[in-house]
């Protein structure tokens, strides 16, 4: 999906080196009122919206790949969330920004956990994250995560009992400043290492009992938590500019 | 269950300190020591602590050894009387289990999974709860709206779209629902916590480890071994008995015996199926 | 006053002109410290409040001068208020803003609980309704519900009096993001989210919506023509003469 709206954007770009002035003229009108709405709004505005308000005929996915590069280097970006456009404060601004932190309720390390279960397995049910986590869930931790609104029911399984799924909710991505799922942190490695099935995958690797003897012996260094780099459950951290 | 552990746990320590050197230093009557088991989410993330204790990669861990200190653990926990939610002591059956599969080598003739298969399912679990949990721990690390990076202050105005005239989540559709009708009912009534197995417990903990199964098990011997005290073996058993005849009845699972009074063998019917089909 | 400001912005600018690419550099980060806590600040914000926020030593007016520079024929503008600066739709495109601003209206808390018995219990009259809430249904509730075209009449019920009866509409479905009727949460799903006691009288239930709901159920009638005229639903046929 990412690739597909990469490719999209750079033919929208094509499309508008393509243009005539007149077209060009119309286009930077569009962009200037699509500016106008997401910014005025608080919450992310969605293509539909956009669609409805802005006059008709105009290429609003050229419109918003031509205004988020304006504001690409900005104090302020346009992201996308999901569906949807929003303004938000440049992620390197956020030392600035601290004062105006609002308090936020923190969640305990179990709806933590719940959280990424659900984010990363969505739709996941009850009892797979229960599968997951080796543990009953308490009653209140889906009932917190669904109150930030981060967590929503999203059906209903079809398969015997069927049982009700969970997913995460636009306000998730905007909250964690993610355009979209796939955009989670290790989520390409995660899946490529097995590890976001509900059942060992076959090709997962059955280690071998040592009997080398060039193994880890007793007075060799543990390995840390950043070892956990190498076991490819963590990417290297990209930090960005 | 787990509210009456944190009573019980009080003032936690450290749980490292049961697997201190000088364990028969300790008198098992001494009231000091009480064990954080409420630290902990659960019995796959005591494994994890246990595994990471052995100072090695997941990848290299020994399983043996780490189901036997689980099960030393259970051992000392019910020795000073610590009440273990139920999910801790199904996991010290499954283990107990496992610890025989990996002892006994494999039989010819023995189709069902070996010990190692068993340890590597036991490691893709943990392997998958810690990978998950570093996803939480760098989720909450992200830039958030909020905290790191803000929405527009003054909103000139808010989008609505027009049939969205009124608004409501589903969530505040199911809260008015449930309040609404959890206020009508008649709410206080009060189960006594009661010394006997209900039909309903003993067949959910069945399904639940019969689910991790594919071969004929003496799964009783596990349960009772590690799921009861001496005064609720018999109730233990004879509401496990009735839910394997309700599940049998089911289909869900199939149940053999060599003759009578032998051990009771086991078998998830869907798993059995997936393994012949495999093997044909 | 116009014109002094028009003053002001050359004069800094001219300021700009004179820099060495160190300060200039300097100084584009101010502009964008500034853009960000101006466009998050719930309140316009004076230069005394950026001064103390923004790096010593900047040049505040001459960030400003350049932060507005930035915005003059953008879709938004900044603008000072006072002594203090805000971001503002740009004039000639406010009409985007007035544009069916409706106001968003939140159901009240015994609307939503009429509107989940209806969806639970459905087809429900209104007697049933209020015998599972205990107490009286405000007639203004239901015609809120009706309003937000959620819930409909859908028949009437073959007991003595024929009540109509209610249930939801495909409206319904879209709003909450429901595939169908029969994707609401059952009794153990809402206890397993925490949002129902798991201590319910073994006598409680939660019923299971109807797999069609726009069939009519054995003992409802449909409505006819003369049903909608008599709940006001259709105007009084003209007969003619």
């Amino acid at each position: 999906m990412n690739d597909s709206a990469n490719a999209t954007v750079i033919q929208f770009l094509s499309d508008v080196a393509d243009m005539n002035p007149a077209e060009r003229l119309h286009l930077a009108e569009a962009v200037r009122m699509a500016e106008a709405i997401v910014f005025a709004s608080a919450e992310p505005v969605s293509e539909k919206q956009l669609a409805q308000r802005l006059p008709d005929g105009v290429n609003i996915a050229a419109a918003m790949a031509e205004l988020q590069q304006i504001y690409q280097r900005r104090g302020v970006n346009l992201v996308r969330v999901g569906d949807a456009w929003a303004f938000r404060t440049a992620g390197d601004l956020a030392f600035l920004m601290s004062r105006d932190a609002v308090q936020q309720k923190k969640l305990s390390r179990a709806a933590l956990e719940v959280l990424a279960i659900i984010a990363y397995h969505q739709p996941v049910t009850r009892a797979e994250i229960e599968d997951i986590r080796g543990v009953e869930t308490s009653k209140g931790t889906l009932d917190t995560l669904l109150e930030t609104e981060w967590v929503r029911m999203r059906g209903r399984r079809r398969t015997p009992g069927r049982p009700v799924t969970y997913g995460t909710t636009e306000k998730f991505l905007d909250h964690f400043a993610l355009e979209e799922i796939r955009d989670l942190p290790g989520m390409d490695e995660l899946k490529g290492a097995g590890l976001l099935s509900s059942r060992m995958p076959s090709n997962f690797s059955v280690p071998q009992p040592p009997s080398d003897p060039d193994l880890l012996t007793e007075d060799e260094d543990p390995l840390t938590d950043i070892d956990l780099e190498e076991l490819g459950l963590l990417t290297p951290r990209v930090t960005d500019d | 269950m787990p509210e009456a552990l944190d009573k019980r746990a009080g003032k936690p320590a450290p749980m490292d300190r049961l697997w201190a050197e000088d364990e028969n230093a300790r008198g098992v009557s001494e009231p000091a020591l009480l064990i954080d088991v409420a630290g902990f989410e659960g019995p796959l993330d005591l494994l994890l602590h246990l595994a990471r204790n052995q100072k090695v990669d997941l990848a290299r861990i020994s399983i043996l050894a780490l189901a036997e200190q689980y099960l030393k653990f259970v051992d000392s926990a019910r020795a000073i009387r610590l009440e273990l939610a139920a999910d801790y002591l199904v996991m010290a059956a499954w283990l107990a289990y496992l610890k025989s599969k990996l002892l006994i080598p494999k039989q010819p003739g023995d189709d069902g999974e070996s010990g190692e298969e068993l340890a590597a399912v036991l490691q893709f679990r943990l392997k998958r709860l810690e990978a998950m949990r570093d996803a939480a721990a760098r989720l909450v690390n992200r830039n958030r709206l909020g905290r790191d990076v803000f929405a527009r202050g003054m909103p000139e105005m808010v989008i609505v779209e027009k049939r969205n005239e009124y608004s409501a989540s589903l969530y505040d559709l199911l809260t008015a629902y449930a309040v609404q009708r959890q206020r009508q009912a008649i709410t206080n009534v009060r189960i006594a916590k009661r010394g006997v197995w209900s039909l309903k417990e003993a067949r959910d903990i069945l399904i639940r480890l019969i689910g991790e199964f594919r071969d004929w098990t003496a799964l009783d011997q596990f349960l009772t071994q590690y799921l009861t005290s001496a005064e609720e073996r018999s109730t233990a058993i004879a509401s496990s008995f009735a839910a394997t005849l309700e599940l049998v009845r089911e289909g869900a699972i199939e149940m053999r015996q060599q003759e009578a009074f032998a051990p009771l063998y086991l078998r998830n019917r869907q798993n059995a199926a997936k393994t012949a089909e495999a093997a044909s």
